[in-house]
């Protein structure tokens, strides 16, 4: 087959690339090793537009064991355990095809946390729609929904929290995010570099199909008008085998017999093996003969770039093969003996015993391309006067609005689709401000959070990578537990243009700001580009992954109200801020000016204070105040303890819109009994922590003061009113 | 008192009910669903989860597994079995238990707490609920639906075989306390020599404070205090 | 007017479901098992009494809802 | 040899899958829909050249495996 021009462009490289593959091998590619750089050196492989930016990252700190680069991060959580995970894109393929979509990307991630040696002991979820009344949008709702829960579902791994999120900026480019975490001994983490010459290559997992082929190079590409085409690129996921595929691997993990292991993921056979290979400096020979096929007449081409789902790539010690085998038969899952490493730094690739690609291994790793692309600093907003605008609504009035709307919903209709309760370690279920998971065997947990907050970023990317790393942390402050590190997926419009290539620059130096600042490194992570259509491009999301240590679980702290007649206390100051807030958009729908600040001394000593609060056993509940403000925030904890509350705005510096909407950041409303206030508030001032007290609890009721009474359940019928309404359930 | 729990491919609870049964000192062994040899023991679980995914129908599949002859053999000289969630429905489709279980009334999966009343406690799983009058635990399924025609119901009603109905949080059974549109509110049944039961809800789940509740436990103090 | 569509997954798509079924049938002892594949099948009864007509209204609910043509394919038949 | 079964639920048993798409077709706009009913749909593909033998074959495997006699109902045609 001759390489047209057509035929490279078809394959997502530009000219410009082509010479410099054409250089770095010597030699014109055939068409299967033209698919191979294909695969390689596209955004999600390579890599290209974002490393620069990805490298300034804080990744290291005394606990972190692995930081990006492998299949996930790993930290230590003591005692010998170690905390594996990573978030990771599903974007296009959960747009043309929700359920699957969804599902593989819930497989993928599962696999790179097993691949490490570590059991999953959690999923959880960032999905982004487009406006509930696009016409796409239930139906992607709907898909993806029981897509994450089909999959997580049968696996058995509990799904602990997410978010869901509505913005026009989504209607042709969904977001599905999906994190998953596992437990492993720190002494027993497996990697992917390869080791020892002459070792044998192992297939294991479901047979190769023509599922996904390109679908890295899909993932790469903006849609357009021509997407049908691109269309049966998407897999259909096999949680079944997955379940047979996690149990088989963790059996042979128990001994030495694996040097090296790596998922197939994206770009199938094509990147776990030129992967596997580079890092440990050695070549790999493989006989495509040896392939598990599923269907006749595969061509090599097809089966190197295959994204056929639940497979993955050994490396044993040779004299394991006959061992390992039985693992793998005994699970019902193909095993096969398809090659060896070498010494000579290229990957071969040999089909009815001829070579038929033949490539130096550093042309599709070190020395594919990597761009300084050119970026723009944002046009950050400025603020004009809203005071008249807004002071005539009634506040009841506004806030029932908030109530309903689908983002400050309650997303129970979601999270109940998902098992979250298996695995019998679940502590804390999705609803509160940190999922948390029980060390199996001991009392100590896990918090977990994902978090994201585009309007900010839109607004201000700076500003909006600092403030979600913050409010992941703030999250798991909550929940009594102490932040130990992120994963981030950076969901983003094309790189190749300056004003997209700017929100990414200046989200990751926000980003780096928080997580520096909170020592709070970043240990792995994803980046999705092009998420855009026709143009217009999603609202820069990236969405921030977090784990926080509990060491003794009797300490672990919920949002629900405890009892009656307990103070109820705003933690740091409350300026009124209301661009970017729910109010603003949903009563006033005015979506222009700057998200609140983010001061990072505060964020720490406030945060700090809580854990001080919790450790001495004087607070009943916590949650931290994030969109729709304090008002929001207390109705929550209030609807979950089935406890109302009676307030009063402490002063009259602001408005009391401002006051019960604003979404100043680094705060948290606190509930506090009598008989702990004192000790409490001392502390407070002690570390000058700014606090009010801002009422009481009481029965049944929500009572603020000259502006409404109103019942409970009420509230809560409007809060849960609108997935409801939307999927007619009611 | 010793149990079994059968593993199939795909089972995803196995290892929470090893874990409750050990709690409770019931000594239990793991047999996989392609023996055709029980360990000697007085009760045997068939654990909840995705038996082969399941593909086609749920517990369809396990139900032709090696092991199954053995478990029939087991029923039929009074041994004890527990199905739990897939365990019900491959104990449905074995046949030891009679009925259908169905998709959820939304078509949709289910993942939640839920209250129940024991209807029956005269029988070796059930008889530590004497102490509760509404019972809390949780589901997570998808196929739970209980279906059977009116001639069963009746039956069922009459023999008093239905071990557990989905209520509310006074112990009212009403339909708006029923999670997955369950003739009658059926969460549990057993058959007519009681020494097996089947039931959507997961006891294995609850048996700790720090969890939401236990009252999982009394489910297996009660099967560790049986005669055996 | 009864039309029925059957629903399957294109020939190149994994079929979880019809490969455990063809190994279930196999392990029950139908040795000459080759392959399964299972699909949905759909029976629509239409307030239509012409048959053109009523094939084309299923033909497009095949296309709008029943079907997602990324990964599969279908059929229609008159009852 | 291909054969195909068709497994439907009984007359007398809900099908709530139908029911969602009929509503979810009246939804729509196609205001003619009377009733969907879903089913599942199976292609068997048998080493077996004699029709006969091939179907009873496949009818053995319906009631063995494919369908649940409780609630369902199947169908054989010969491909
Ligand atoms: N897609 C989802 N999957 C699981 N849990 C979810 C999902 N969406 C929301 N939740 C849960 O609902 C609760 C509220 O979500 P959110 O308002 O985003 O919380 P926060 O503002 O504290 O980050 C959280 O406990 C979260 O885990
Ligand atoms: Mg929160």
């Amino acid at each position: 087959m001759k390489i047209t021009n057509e035929i490279i462009n078809k394959h997502g490289i530009k000219p410009h690339e082509f010479k410099k593959i054409i250089s770095l091998i010597q030699k014109e590619p055939n068409i299967l090793e033209l698919g191979i750089f294909s695969a390689m050196w596209n955004e999600h492989c390579s890599y290209k537009s974002s490393k620069k930016y990805l490298r300034t990252l804080p990744t290291n700190n005394k606990k972190v064991i692995q930081g990006p680069g492998e299949n996930a991060g790993v930290i230590d959580i003591e005692d010998d355990d170690a905390l594996v995970f990573k978030i990771e894109s599903h974007n296009h393929p959960s747009y043309i095809e929700p359920y699957q979509g969804a599902a593989t990307g819930v497989g993928g991630i599962l696999r790179d946390i097993f691949t490490m040696g570590a059991r999953p002991i959690a999923i959880l979820n960032s999905i982004h729609f487009g406006s509930h009344k696009h016409i796409k949008t239930k139906n992607l709702l709907n898909g993806v929904v029981s897509g994450i829960g089909g999959y997580g579902n049968c696996v058995g791994i509990p799904t602990v929290g997410g978010e869901v999120k509505f913005d026009d900026s989504y209607n042709e480019n969904i977001l599905v995010n999906a994190m998953a975490v596992g437990l492993a001994k720190k002494n027993k983490i497996f990697y992917s570099k390869a080791q020892g010459i002459n070792q044998p290559v192992i297939y294991v997992g479901s047979k190769t199909g023509r599922d996904g082929i390109h679908g890295a190079s899909m993932a790469s590409a903006e849609f357009d008008d021509n997407t049908e085409e691109k269309k049966p690129t998407v897999q259909v996921g096999d949680p079944f085998t997955e379940k047979l595929l996690l149990e088989a691997c963790l059996e042979l993990m128990k001994d030495d017999s694996i040097i090296a292991i790596q998922d197939m993921g994206a770009a199938g056979l094509t990147s776990s093996s030129v992967e596997m290979a580079s890092k440990g400096d050695l070549g790999i020979e493989i006989n495509l003969n040896n392939i598990p096929c599923r269907e006749k007449n595969m061509t090599p081409y097809e089966m190197m770039l295959s994204e056929t789902q639940e497979r993955m790539l050994l490396i044993l010690n040779s004299g394991k093969e006959e061992k390992a085998k039985k693992i793998f038969n005994k699970w019902g899952l193909d095993f096969s003996i398809i090659g060896k490493t070498t010494n000579s730094r290229n990957l071969v690739l040999n089909f009815n015993d001829k070579e038929v690609a033949n490539l130096p291994l550093s042309s599709l790793s070190i020395n594919a391309p990597v761009y300084d692309r050119k970026w723009k600093k944002n046009e950050n907003q400025k603020k004009v006067n809203m005071q008249k605008n807004f002071k005539s609504f009634k506040i009841l009035d506004s806030f029932k609005k908030i109530l309903i709307s689908p983002n400050n919903s309650e997303k129970s209709w979601v999270w109940e689709q998902y098992d979250s309760t298996v695995m019998a370690d679940t502590v804390q279920k999705p609803g509160g401000d940190s999922g948390v998971v029980r060390i199996h065997g001991k009392n100590k947990g896990i918090a977990l959070t994902v978090d994201s907050s585009a309007h900010y970023c839109l607004a201000n990317p700076l500003m909006g990578g600092k403030q979600v790393v913050c409010e992941a942390w703030r999250n798991l402050i909550a929940v009594g537990s102490n932040p130990i590190a992120i994963t981030n997926c950076l969901n983003f419009g094309n790189p190749e243009k300056d004003k997209i290539m700017g929100q990414f620059v200046e989200t990751i130096d926000g980003i780096s700001q928080a997580c520096t600042y909170l020592d709070f490194p970043v240990v792995s992570g994803n980046v999705s580009f092009y998420n855009e259509t026709k143009n217009k491009a999603i609202a820069p999301t990236p969405t921030i992954g977090a784990a926080g240590l509990i060491k003794n679980l009797n300490y672990m702290m919920t949002k629900n109200i405890k009892e009656i007649g307990s103070h109820i206390l705003v933690i740091g100051k409350t300026l009124g801020h209301l661009y970017q807030s729910e109010f603003f958009r949903e009563v006033l729908f005015f979506k222009d000016g700057p998200p609140p600040e983010v001061n990072l001394f505060n964020e720490k000593n406030n945060g700090y204070a809580i854990q001080t609060l919790i450790a001495k056993k004087l607070v009943n509940s916590a949650h931290d105040i994030s969109s729709g403000g304090i008002l929001l925030a207390l109705t929550e904890m209030c609807i979950s303890g089935k406890i109302g509350a009676k307030i009063k705005i402490p002063n009259d510096n602001i408005s009391i819109h401002e006051y019960l909407f604003g979404e100043d950041q680094s705060r948290y409303l606190v509930e506090i009994n009598e008989k702990n206030i004192k000790e409490a508030t001392n502390i407070l001032k002690k570390n000058s922590v700014y606090y009010e007290i801002i009422g009481k609890t009481q029965k049944d009721k929500l009572n603020v003061d000259k502006e409404f009474d109103i019942k409970l359940s009420d509230l809560s019928k409007l809060n849960s009113f609108w997935f409801k309404n939307y999927f007619k359930e009611n | 008192m010793k149990s079994a729990v059968i593993v199939f491919p795909g089972s995803n609870c196995d290892r929470d009910v090893a874990v409750a049964l050990e709690k409770f000192h019931i000594k239990n062994q793991m047999v996989w669903h392609n023996e055709t040899e029980l360990p000697k023991c007085d009760l045997i679980i068939l654990p909840g989860g995705f038996s082969y995914g399941d593909y086609l129908r749920t517990g369809c599949i396990a139900s032709k597994s090696r092991i199954i002859n053995a478990v029939i053999k087991h029923e039929k000289n009074g041994g004890l079995i527990l199905g739990i969630c897939n365990g019900f429905q491959i104990l449905i489709e074995t046949g030891l238990l009679p009925g259908v279980l169905l998709r959820n009334k939304k078509l949709r999966f289910l993942s939640k707490n839920v209250f129940l009343k024991a209807l029956n406690i005269n029988n070796h799983f059930c008889l530590y609920y004497k102490q509760k009058k509404v019972i809390e635990l949780p589901i997570a399924h998808n196929e739970g639906s209980y279906f059977a025609n009116s001639n069963l119901l009746q039956n069922l009603e009459d023999n008093n075989l239905i071990a557990f109905k989905y209520c509310d949080q006074k112990g009212n059974i009403i339909s708006d306390a029923n999670p997955n549109g369950s003739s009658n509110n059926i969460a549990g049944i057993l058959n007519n020599k009681k020494n097996v039961l089947g039931m959507m809800p997961h006891p294995e789940r609850l048996i700790d404070p720090i969890l939401s509740g236990e009252d999982g436990s009394l489910m297996f103090k009660s099967l560790f205090n049986s005669p055996t | 007017m009864k039309i029925s569509a059957i629903v399957t997954l294109k020939k190149d798509v994994l079929d979880p479901q019809g490969k455990v079924v063809s190994q279930t049938l196999r392990n029950m002892g139908y040795d000459n098992i080759i392959n399964v594949r299972q699909g949905k099948y759909f029976e629509i009864e239409l307030n239509e009494i012409n048959k053109e007509k009523a094939k084309k209204k299923v033909e497009e609910i095949c296309k709008n809802l029943l079907t997602n043509i990324v990964i599969e394919d279908y059929t229609i038949n008159l009852k």
